[in-house]
């Protein structure tokens, strides 16, 4: 409550933000503004039609002067969106930031109600709960910490690489840690690339030798964070390297271990090829793996499994570079900032049986196509069916696993294109008979339409319309041993049954399987579909809620190689501001205790998660350390003797807030004091 | 458990077959059955043509009656027809998910002193027989193993949809992993849940026919020695028009049509005759021997 | 528009022998039913009907989506846009075999077995329907007896059927029901529940309180 | 969809008042974000922000209630999603003592609610503040504050009567 004794000292000034019509439309700001000025302590009180443009920030500064204010309350957005820039605006007026305060009519009133009335009071409600806050606002100096220079990129895809590039050539450290043995994540899978149709690998592996051999780049493959303590500007990760049963310093990627091995042939499915081929238990991705290290699959080498293997592989290293005896490994690294770019996973399409994935062979996902038709694929290029026919017609069906409630309700965004460019693909390896099936054709892209007109060109058949199902039920005998989709032409408004030799499924993206525990691990939150949550859609949309993380590329949401990299380049650059501001400034709402009310009762000492209280026995009273305080409130909330108290959220802030809300304060209808607990 | 019998009408006529190897063959497993009360129609589809609230009104009187006749109020009721099975899952889930439906409802039940809590719990026989009984059990209880015969599986509508009860809507699987525990093998089809035309035979019968038609064609062409239904139009779809299809549209067809229940009660040893088999147009003629000494039950 | 009679559904797909006449055809706004898409989407779930992309699933999973004069899409197009009179006058309401394979696959969801209910009550409550055609017959035939009776008796709802839309057809189908007959799996007595007026005064009650509902 | 709660206009045009203790990084965004979604809802809830649902200190429940409000909502983070590792346990912990309490001083459930939000759920805000909104109204005005002024005057009563006899005695 306050004492109005003060009001002599206390000289406040009120802004409300008509934000164009988004707050004036709903809200009377006239009625608010003349309200208020009714209010103790307000000397002035403005409607003003943009608050936050410069005039509407001057105002506030001559205002600080001429009317030597000493208390700002702006009713306008969130303050999640424009405290900052008030703050400032107070500052520069010549006034310590934190005699602040801002009132949220947008977001939180004129944008989700109708009755104006009723908003116009809500509003006045709000205004006037901080109108009796900034009562009890004190000059306070931000926490200013150093930023730990170096930086951490997780996921090693065309966005980390992106990413670490421009770090590390601005001259930072960059660590880049990749779960699988090698980078090039989804990319260096993908044949030609759209709309341009240049190779995925010729445009990607000069990158990734450039991340091997950056100076300033650490590259940690095969390997996971596990743990992350710490804050904005000073992070501390633990790294896990998971054991390749090869000594990285030792092998120079020659091979002969691989040629070696006493398997003759490759006996287990390919991860790379996803499937398509077969590998041995010591192998290595694909030819241009970076870094250019062998790894032992532990789960299929016969020596793990067994013991009993002739380790012709041992033999053939003439460097000794083979070590069955390795262990995982944990590194614990500091750095600032971290960029999150861990991808996407495809959709399994054995969630739509309809489709007949997995059950009819020549039924293929996208990725195994773009496998297929590459040079350096499991068929060499050659589209040879996996019943060993080359198909003379191709179905190629979008959205399977996007715009389905049943599924995965949002478009991915990139099946359409890279429908065509496979269609494009797939027409010159085998003059087959190419057919897309859409329900929208989604083109938006530099040139990406040109591409579609390029396809039409090209006599690709397209079909508005989803497909039903995929089968091998022949109505007639010129169906017979082909596979029949049937579809809606709804051009035409009719229903065909098409017969094709081979089925493409353009498999939509989903948020990777451990979307949700990354999320915990690095204190960032999820949309509802499980991507990577931004700080805002539109004007953070590299930011996470958590301060020196960002994220970038497909974790965040479906997205083609263009965005991704220049989604990647954004995060580095918010990355570098961080970094070379050299350090941060902390919100200073740390919580202290006022000794002479604490009675050493150890309450706190327990609920604090980061373990910044401690007690002095010799006093007999609790001690708390600013630097590790991240100021939650928790344990203002649990001293029994309200010994503790947290900048700006002082006990007596909020409670002045609850009788401003309620109208129960000096300026309320019933003196307010009725049946304060305090 | 105790289960409530709700036969329908068509169990009554064309179905009858249908309603003798059901009860034949939960009295060989001793599955006691117990006949609902004075049962009527449940409306089936040309009732909700009409009127939808009546539609669910003369449903949940049978749901009703099946919540006071088992003493606790939990009743378990089956619906071997696919029809009757929907209609009263159908009532059943839009009462629940409708307050207001449910007060229409119990307005009118009301009125001669009915009124029903929602407790029905709505089961078909397959659902009953490879879930609460359970396949194990099933195979031991295998006298005639169906060595070698290929049986088509055929689900039809209503049983798998709107309505995930008991199994995919998109790919069943139940009744092939019944048939299989009998010791027979099913074949991979993809029409198996494939509209039969339903009572468009009745109607328009060039419609209907041809559904029909596109399924025994498919399944003959897979090799298959007989198709199995649980539901009492399926089967009668499927069978009784196989020479008028043959004769308008040219086709050989000659499969026979039994009900899941019969191919069961046969190998669990019971007779012809109490299974019904004698009923089918085309009798199925089972290459079944008892099995030898010391061989497997479950081929 | 002319409704297709029920015997002129051919498989054939020759066209040449159908006449050509030049018709005018566009659509005044104000002969659209701008509510209709509304009242439709009244019951239980039909506020999916407006969220439809238009993706022609129901029409490629239907079976019988080849007979029909609207396919199943078309239908809610129409449907959303009030083209009361072409839907409620259409076949395809009445080729709905009420097999739900739209719904299941439907990514938006939509109810759209219960949309064609929704119609086809629409239609009779209307009188819209195709008087020859033998669903809606049936669908009442059955109506009554059930009333009534509280069960129905397939042998005499379907000769009721014929005798009320194609007579002659019953011989064709007489062969069949001797046959079903001597198996046994037809039987001419009337299947009856024991307190039938029970049940006639609950469906009374719904009625009454519809009755007073709309009035 | 959902759409705005419209009220009956209420005897004595009572409005029900709630005081919601929003967490920064959760509720509070979802609150921005049902915003920016333009997400209609009931006006009836004044949202107060915190760090973490942790910081709502029970006495400020207390406050509100004998100040007037009708209704307090608290929201925080999903449980293991606190910004703040488990601030939001801690208000759990809290909070149901002090809903025990609440009852046992005949204030009904339906008007103190702790709710989990996360920042992607811009749609429950407008749900659970609708929902609670309409309980509230079924329930009626709080009105403790009136309350307490009557107790006051019968304390004062209760006080005259008493005076009144020991006038009497010492006469």
């Amino acid at each position: 409550m306050p004492d109005v004794k003060l009001n002599g000292s206390i000289r406040i000034g009120f802004y409300i933000c008509h934000c164009g019509h988004n707050i004036a439309s709903t809200v009377d700001v006239d009625a608010v503004a003349q309200y208020v000025a009714t209010l103790p302590g307000v000397i002035v009180s403005r409607d003003y039609k943009y608050m936050c443009s410069d005039p509407g920030q001057e105002m506030i500064q001559t205002d600080i002067k001429e009317q030597n204010l000493n208390r700002i309350v702006v009713a306008s957005c969130s303050p999640l969106l424009h405290e900052h820039t008030f703050r400032t605006a107070t500052e520069k007026g010549g006034l310590n930031p934190y005699y602040f305060q801002m009132v949220n009519i947008r977001e939180n009133v004129s944008w989700v109600h109708t009755d104006k009335s009723a908003a116009t009071t809500k509003a006045k409600d709000l205004a006037r709960a901080a109108i009796l806050r900034v009562f009890h606002h004190r000059s306070l100096e931000p926490k200013r910490v150093p930023v730990n220079p170096d930086a951490m990129v997780v996921g090693g895809g065309i966005a980390g690489i992106h990413a670490a590039l421009t770090l590390a050539n601005a001259g930072k450290k960059v660590y880049l840690v990749e779960r699988e043995p090698t980078i090039g994540g989804h990319m260096a899978m993908f044949d030609k690339t759209f709309p341009t149709l240049d190779c995925a690998a010729c445009i990607l592996t000069p990158k990734m030798s450039q991340v091997k051999n950056h100076p300033n780049i650490t590259l940690w493959t095969y390997s996971e964070v596990t743990n992350v303590e710490g804050y904005v500007g000073n992070y501390s990760v633990t790294v896990k390297r998971k054991p390749r049963y090869i000594i990285e310093d030792l092998c120079v990627g020659c091979l002969e271990c691989i040629e070696k091995c006493i398997y003759k042939e490759g006996k287990y499915p390919d991860e790379f090829n996803v499937g398509l081929s077969k590998r041995k238990p010591v192998y290595i991705p694909f030819p241009q793996a970076t870094p250019q290290l062998v790894v032992i699959d532990p789960d299929t080498c016969i020596e793990f499994k067994s013991g009993k293997c002739k380790k012709t592989c041992v033999e053939a290293c003439d460097r000794d570079a083979i070590d069955f005896k390795q262990e995982e490994r944990f590194e614990e690294v500091k750095v600032g900032t971290i960029i999150l770019t861990t991808g996407f996973q495809t959709f399994d399409a054995r969630r739509v049986p309809y489709y007949g994935y997995g059950k009819y062979p020549n039924v293929y996902t996208s990725l195994e196509v773009e496998r297929l038709v590459n040079a350096s694929g499991p068929t060499g290029g050659d589209v040879i069916l996996r019943d060993g026919r080359r198909p003379t017609s191709i179905a190629i069906i979008h959205c399977v696993g996007s715009r389905d409630k049943n599924t995965n309700r949002w478009c991915s965004r990139t099946c359409c294109m890279y429908s065509l460019k496979l269609a494009h693909l797939l027409k010159e390896h085998t003059e087959a008979e190419v057919y897309n099936f859409y329900i929208d054709m989604r083109t938006p892209g530099k040139s990406y339409e040109e591409f579609y007109d390029k396809l039409l060109d090209e006599n690709v058949r397209f079909i508005r319309g989803r497909v039903a199902e995929v089968t091998d039920w022949a109505d007639r005998p010129s169906e017979e041993g082909k596979l029949v989709i049937r579809v809606e032409d709804t051009m035409v408004g009719v229903v065909r049954r098409i017969p094709v030799d081979m089925v493409v499924l353009a498999v939509g993206m989903e948020p990777q399987s451990d979307a949700q525990a990354v999320r915990k691990l690095f204190n960032i939150s999820c949309s509802t579909e499980g991507f990577f949550l931004e700080r805002h859609p539109k004007l953070a949309p590299v930011d996470t809620f958590t301060d020196g993380i960002y994220i970038a590329g497909a974790c965040q949401g479906p997205k083609d190689i263009p965005d991704t990299v220049a989604q990647a380049g954004a995060a580095a650059a918010q990355a570098l501001t961080l970094i070379d501001s050299g350090e941060i400034e902390l919100e200073p709402n740390t919580a202290f205790v006022v000794q002479d009310a604490c009675s050493g009762c150890r309450t706190c000492l327990t609920i604090c998660p980061y373990s910044a209280i401690s007690r002095d026995d010799a006093k007999q009273k609790a001690y708390i350390n600013e630097a590790l305080c991240k100021g939650c409130g928790t344990c203002v909330a649990a001293c029994p003797s309200g010994a503790i108290k947290q900048n700006l959220f002082e006990d007596e802030m909020i409670f002045s807030e609850i009788d401003g809300i309620l109208n129960t304060g000096p300026a309320g209808t019933n003196g307010g004091v009725a049946c304060s607990p305090k | 458990m105790k289960y409530l019998y709700y036969p329908g009408c068509s169990l009554h006529s064309t179905g009858k077959a249908y309603e003798e190897s059901v009860l034949a063959v939960f009295k060989a497993l001793e599955i006691p059955l117990e006949e609902l009360e004075d049962w009527n129609c449940c409306g089936a589809t040309s009732y909700f043509s009409i009127d939808e609230t009546e539609a669910f009104a003369l449903a949940a009187r049978n749901l009703e009656l099946a919540e006071n006749q088992s003493g606790n109020g939990h009743a378990n009721l089956i619906a071997p027809c696919a029809a009757c099975y929907l209609v009263l899952t159908k009532t059943q889930h839009y009462l629940t998910s409708y307050p207001d439906i449910k007060q229409k409802v119990n307005d009118a039940l009301d009125t001669v002193g009915l009124h029903y809590e929602g407790k029905t719990n709505v089961r078909h026989p397959l659902d009953v027989l490879v879930n609460d009984y359970g396949l194990d059990k099933i195979t031991k209880r295998v006298k005639k193993p169906l060595k070698g015969l290929r049986v088509a599986c055929y689900y039809g509508c209503q049983v798998v949809r709107p309505f995930k009860v008991f199994d995919d809507s998109l790919y069943p699987t139940s009744m092939d992993r019944l048939a299989k525990a009998l010791g027979a093998e099913t074949i991979e089809w993809p029409l198996k849940t494939r509209c039969c035309g339903g009572s468009l035979t009745g109607t328009i019968q060039e419609a209907g026919l041809r559904l029909s038609r596109a399924l025994l064609i498919d399944a003959q062409r897979r090799k298959a020695d007989i198709m199995i239904t649980c539901c009492p139009l399926c089967q009668h779809n499927l069978e009784c028009y196989q020479d008028r299809i043959n004769r308008k549209l040219g086709d050989h067809i000659h499969i026979p049509v039994a009900y899941f229940t019969q191919l069961m009660g046969i190998a669990l040893g019971l007779s012809e005759k109490e299974l019904g088999i004698h009923r089918l147009f085309n009798r199925p003629r089972f290459a079944v021997t008892a099995p030898k000494k010391g061989e497997p039950v479950h081929a | 528009m002319t409704t297709p009679m029920v015997e002129q559904v051919k498989s054939s797909t020759n066209h040449r022998t159908t006449k050509k006449a030049i018709v005018r055809r566009i659509k005044y706004e104000e002969e659209l039913d701008h509510s209709f898409g509304e009242e439709i989407a009244s019951f239980a779930y039909g506020e999916k009907l407006f969220s439809c992309i238009q993706c022609g699933t129901c029409s490629a999973t239907c079976p019988l989506s080849h007979y029909m004069d609207y396919t199943p899409r078309k239908v809610i197009a129409m449907t959303r846009a009030g083209f009361k009179e072409e839907i409620l006058n259409s076949l395809t309401i009445w080729l709905c075999a009420s097999c739900y394979s739209c719904l299941v696959q439907c990514p938006q969801q939509i109810h759209i077995t219960d949309v064609m209910y929704a119609l086809k009550r629409e239609a009779i409550a209307s009188g819209y329907y195709p008087r020859r055609l033998p669903i809606p017959v049936l669908a009442k035939a059955f109506f009554n007896q059930v009333r009534k009776n509280g069960r129905n008796t397939e042998s005499w709802l379907l000769v009721n059927l014929y005798l009320r839309t194609n007579p002659f057809k019953m011989f064709k189908e007489a062969v069949l029901g001797m046959k079903l007959l001597f198996h046994g799996r037809m039987s001419l007595m009337p299947d009856r529940i024991k307190r039938r007026n029970e049940l006639t005064t609950i469906l009374n009650a719904v009625k009454a309180r519809e009755g007073a509902v709309r009035s | 969809m959902q759409s705005e709660v419209n009220h009956p206009v209420p005897v004595n045009d009572w409005e029900p008042k709630i005081v919601a203790f929003f967490c920064n990084w959760c509720t509070y965004t979802a609150a921005d974000l049902a915003g920016v979604s333009r997400l209609k809802h009931a006006p009836n809830a004044r949202i107060i922000r915190v760090m973490c649902s942790g910081r709502v200190d029970p006495q400020f429940i207390l406050d509100a209630f004998a100040k007037g409000a009708d209704g307090v909502l608290i929201g925080g983070c999903h449980p293991g999603d606190c910004h703040y590792m488990e601030g939001n346990f801690k208000a759990l912990r809290r909070m149901r003592l002090l809903g025990t309490m609440l009852r046992s001083m005949g204030i009904e459930s339906d008007r103190f609610r702790l709710e989990w939000i996360s920042a992607s759920e811009g749609e429950r805000v407008r749900t659970v503040i609708n929902d609670m909104v309409g309980k509230i109204r079924m329930l009626g005005p709080l009105g403790l504050p009136r309350r307490f002024e009557e107790w006051d005057k019968e304390m004062e009563a209760l006080e005259e009567q008493v005076h009144g006899k020991e006038e009497a005695v010492n006469a």
